[in-house]
């Protein structure tokens, strides 16, 4: 086994690309809003520890993956958005964007551990969830599968005149799929309201990039004509820049855009896989970069105190913890409900939208641009026996 | 009343739907000014627009993946597969994505995938599928067969209305060859068998162009043999009318199940188990198929001819399960 | 002979026949160094270098289409799904290049493709899929299911020699839990079914992990109700062995199809069929089966002990059954 | 109906891309190399001319395609292969490739009228064949999946050391598929010996280019690390030389090619289309540049009765269509042989390869180094009952 081979290349300090629009390099940012994405990338982190511990205690039943070292890119993307956009979907590492749309996190430890839960009434588990509630998808596993409905729900958007985008993740992996060249080229000729946030977190897998493609995914975009921009994916300040640019051209007519969020994925593919495939140095570099790290500095310089919002997040987990391990599993009688809707389908919500730059809108009335949200994705009246 | 084509009574369906619910809009390859591969589209793109009528490049995954998430955002997608065989390429976003929906997250999606099927024309091994089966073992996708021009135009209108993705099968030897009154208006047939025809003697149970063979048998079957044959078109397989497939063996005690389909693990074995299983008591004669053997069509009109069932092969295998 | 897990086997057979002939070569996501997801391509790079066994970007088209032009240029692949749920990616390329190659210009295609299948241990509904029954309705395919350790390693070196595409069902709860004797060398399970137990009240009929869900049920029903059931191994669905199908319920004239994939259109659906129609002299009670229901296998453990098929509920149907 | 939207771009003059290599612009073509191309475009025109025919006339069943005004891209390019090398596969444009490699007259038309044949037996119709006798892998309906399967002949030649390639021909219409792109993607990575013929005719079925992406193929073969060349397809010295090029790289070890070829399709995407939403004026510019009269002039100029030829190849064809009209159709108890390979496998065969170039090599024994060829593709030991 040759572990030459599976180097990953050492990317560190990307920068965006000459094209790229100008950034206000974090200037909009409040000091709440420093606090609020400090307090979601550590939410993401202590949720996801906790996580990994669960599962190795066998509480968490199947899998379970993380974005243990990604957290800056899929909080820093989804506080970009405002409140009638649409995720289509958090994927794997995205733990954040959940987390920075709502997501309750009593609801999310009952899901982790199979639970009754809103928001998947245990028919799925780990990452694979979404809140309709909020404006978020649920994935699917095959990659990158949701990029191609994504692009269907900017369409809608755009067919419709309304003033949203939809923001699809995915990982370097999924660029090699048919998929991927489908939805771009369809949103690309379409010019579709849409943001696409490649995670090039250097494998997919065991698989490092030079053996999954030749040319990096923010370079094949303008053989769609769609506009790309390749950002810091440990800065959340870059990323939401890079995303708040795109989701401004979007909104403007100026058609989709690829951001490449270069980064780097710190634990094994998932909880079960130690990683020993990885470059040893090429890891420890990439530690030296921890997007948390990164950003306490600049919340400390804005006057926030880091640790008393970490033992602040600990907290919450603990009790949501608390609270689910107490919940009991889905009555088994429910496994064969809601394969069809029946009835007037229950629509996607409003997502929380913390950037102090959407706070009127996100105050605004829940049903008045949005689909009507209600209060369980699984109402009494969609659900039917199969 | 008109008298219409199967052809034209999707197309009425389909135009009255958009008429009447703005959130519709049409998805396919040629679809538009073109009026697609077999025209039924012809006119709407004139009448609707570009944005509601749209020609997408040749890209299945991307017609039923972005359909599914153009339901999502509130509109009422019905994406053309050019013919049926190209649904292959867009399966994954069919069965993985819009079937697993709901179950999964409680969002509904409400879309239909139009899939001109079948075979009877020279079209060979990729122009005359019949892909219905894969789509039945794939949990949360419905799936239609109209068998008449009045069918098909109720059907394509209940599904439009559905909140779940609904696969239409429109069967391509029947377009233009299937005539008959289409009442005028919107109207939903449901999606429940019918008995076409009644009879005492033996239960042939088809959809699709399989119901007009079964009939032309059954006449035979009167003409020559003084044998009342009961026919009953299934209409719909997802939901499957068990109730009515039970209840015509319950009346006859004899079923023969047409599939055009190849025979292996094909609706028509579906509903041969449930027979088996639940009808059992009921049976006179062995539960007898006949179905496409397990080759690709050929294209060949001779070889076409020697695996399709047709009302000739129907008598006979009647008239075994008849003498049984 | 050695005592070997259902995954070493696998690994053990596909060593013995790279050893055997280079021209076998392997394909698929993290097959290489890392081994697979699941490890039963461990130590094959190192062994046999790169071309041989080669990682692949995740495009299961590719990874499927690209075998079929390497077995259409005299090598022998063996792809692998990562899980067989992605196989819907790559469906189109399975069904309409590889499987209908041979009838339509002579072609031969000697592939196999691997897919780790099945539920059991909270995969959701995206890797707990046993998606045989698609494959059944695609002419051109073979369809192998090994239960044992034995059998996986001669169904895969056999599925190899084979010179037409084969889809091999490796199931995942068996890897690790199913362990047994398993020859050395190479040597050809045939297509066939095999009587795991010999019985005369009830024959239940099961493939992959229900053949020892169906044992369990079977030494329950001895035990409490001194009764004698026979288990009969499919192991191939294509060819399905029609012969021993219908012989054993010729013996005991009461019969239970078990299946894990969801109801409708599954192979037990077939199996059904067949049964009605060409055994119905033989039966004593209906053709019974059990299936998972048709939803996508949840993920929640008590969920998913929920619809699938498990020793209690084949032992309470088969004293439905045996009480017919 | 919006004709003004249907009208394709007007694209005529195509040149090579600055970056591809030098051309010998035909130098390397003798006397007999230009009579031979002559003679397959005009066998290529006259065939088609009489299978349309035929199809109105009710004799070829189901449906018939043409390359009307394409004949220079099939047969430049195949005549550019070795006899070792796959054509994976001929399109519905692409008959000219089937009778450079040596494709038999009478079993061509038994095919098309659905009669018994050694090609196809009668299981497949119109373009649907390819005979591997000859090298030829028949293609399947299904846009462009055998581009991927060319991908895969030419990683097995790779493999194998063996000095040959594969050819797959394909329309602008299929570069919008999932499989295109894995397929650019997989054997750029590879750099496998594949040559890619996109035959840019400004139409998939009636969409215009424009309504089907934004950049050129051409254009985007660089973000595959794949080597483009954008050529006139309707100059058949060019799309020669250029195949050549091509070919020579892919054996050099540098990797697939994407040649587009700009043609113009001059007939209906089939005998039953009447193409009115072609526009009259771009119609007329093509049909100004026909390829073969092009060539006529070349071929003129080096001596070559033009006209004698033509008789010739009529008269061949009148011959053919009339034993294939005395052809029973398939024995109805063969429809259900064959759908397995029961015992050894036949393989791909050699083509011919009429270039000069290549006149050493055609002569050798037909066993030296493809596999070998059987006179049946469908040898009784091959079949069995399904
Ligand atoms: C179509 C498809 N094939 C295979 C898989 C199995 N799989 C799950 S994650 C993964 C790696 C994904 O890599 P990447 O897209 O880079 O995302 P990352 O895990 O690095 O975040 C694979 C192969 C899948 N989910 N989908
Ligand atoms: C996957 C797929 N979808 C749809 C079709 C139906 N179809 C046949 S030819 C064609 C147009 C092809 O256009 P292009 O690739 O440009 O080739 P051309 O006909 O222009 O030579 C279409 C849509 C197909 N063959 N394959
Ligand atoms: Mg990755
Ligand atoms: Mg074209």
């Amino acid at each position: 086994m040759s572990t030459i081979d599976m180097k990953p290349t050492l990317r560190v300090g990307a920068r965006r690309r000459p094209d790229a629009a100008a950034t206000d390099d974090g200037a909009s940012l409040t000091v709440a809003d420093h606090r609020s994405l400090h307090e979601h990338l550590l939410m993401t982190r202590v949720v996801e520890e906790r996580g990994v511990r669960l599962y190795k205690q066998g509480k968490i039943p199947g899998s379970f993956y993380d974005g243990r070292g990604q957290e800056a890119t899929s909080v820093g993307a989804a506080f970009a958005l405002g409140p009638d956009d649409v995720i289509s979907s958090p994927l794997i590492r995205d733990l954040g964007a959940h987390l920075v749309r709502g997501t309750d996190l009593t609801e999310l430890f009952r899901h982790y551990m199979g639970r009754e839960n809103a928001l998947s009434h245990g028919r799925e588990g780990n990452i694979h969830f979404g809140d309709r509630r909020l404006g978020i998808v649920g994935p699917v596993s095959m990659l990158p599968d949701m990029m191609v409905v994504a692009v269907g729900l900017a369409m809608g958007f755009r067919i419709r005149g309304e003033r949203r985008i939809a923001l699809s993740f995915f990982g370097d992996g999924s660029t090699s799929r048919g998929d991927w060249h489908e939805a771009m080229n369809v949103a690309g000729l379409r010019r579709e309201p849409v943001v696409f946030v490649c995670e090039n977190n250097q494998l997919a897998y065991s698989t490092p990039t030079d053996r999954q493609f030749r040319v990096r995914p923010a370079d094949r975009a303008a053989g769609y004509g769609v506009a790309a921009e390749v950002v810091d994916g440990n800065d959340v300040v870059a990323v939401f820049d890079a995303v708040g640019r795109a989701r401004e051209r979007a909104l403007d007519g100026g058609g989709p855009t690829l951001i490449e969020a270069e980064t780097m994925r710190m634990h094994g593919h998932g909880a079960h896989d130690d990683a020993r495939y990885v470059d040893p140095e090429l890891r420890a570099a990439w530690a030296a970069r921890d997007p948390l790290d990164a950003h306490a500095t600049i919340a400390r310089a804005h006057g926030i105190d880091v640790e008393a919002l970490r033992a602040e997040v600990e907290e919450r987990v603990a009790v949501a913890v608390q609270a689910a391990a107490a919940t009991p599993l889905p009555d088994p009688a429910s496994a064969t409900e809601g394969v069809f809707c029946v009835g007037e389908p229950a629509g996607l919500g409003r997502g929380a939208a913390p950037f102090s730059g959407f706070a009127a809108t996100a105050q605004g009335t829940r049903t008045a641009a949005g689909p009507t949200a209600t209060a369980d994705p699984l109402t009494a009246q969609t659900r039917q026996a199969a | 009343m008109a008298t219409l084509t199967y052809l034209q009574a999707i197309s009425d369906g389909l135009r009255e739907e958009m008429r009447a619910d703005d959130r519709v809009l049409v998805l396919g390859e040629d679809v538009g000014a073109f009026g697609g591969a077999f025209k039924v589209t012809d006119g709407l793109q004139a009448e609707f627009g570009e944005d509601r009528v749209q020609d997408t490049p040749i890209a299945e995954a991307a017609i039923i993946g972005t359909s599914v998430g153009a339901a999502l955002a509130g509109l009422r997608p019905v994406c053309e597969m050019q013919f049926s065989d190209f649904v292959a390429c867009g399966f994954d976003q069919l069965v993985n994505v819009a079937g697993k929906m709901h179950y999964r997250t409680g969002l509904a999606v409400p879309m239909v995938v139009r899939l001109p099927t079948g075979g009877g024309f020279a079209g060979g091994p990729f122009h005359s599928q019949n892909p219905e089966a894969w789509f039945m073992h794939a949990p949360g996708l419905k799936i239609v067969a109209p068998s008449t021009p009045e069918d098909a135009k109720g059907l394509l209108i209940a599904a439009i209305r559905d909140p779940n993705p609904v696969c239409f099968l429109e069967h391509k030897h029947l377009y233009r060859r299937a005539k008959g009154e289409v009442p005028d208006g919107g109207y939903e047939t449901p999606f429940t068998a019918r008995t076409v025809r009644e009879g005492d003697a033996l239960s042939i149970v088809a959809y699709g162009a399989m119901v007009s063979a079964a009939l032309d048998a059954a006449d035979r079957l009167w003409d020559e043999d003084r044998v009342l044959v009961e026919v009953l078109d299934l209409r719909s397989l997802v939901p499957l009318d068990e109730d009515a497939i039970l209840a015509t063996v319950t009346r006859t005690n004899r079923v023969l199940i047409v599939d055009e389909a190849n025979a292996t693990c094909a609706a028509g074995a579906q509903v041969a188990a449930l027979i088996a299983d639940r009808a059992f008591g009921d049976l006179d004669a062995p539960v007898r198929r006949l179905a496409a053997p397990d080759v690709p069509i050929p294209f060949s009109p001779s070889l076409e001819a020697a695996v399709l069932p047709d009302p000739d092969r129907i008598v006979e295998v009647a008239r075994e399960l008849l003498a049984y």
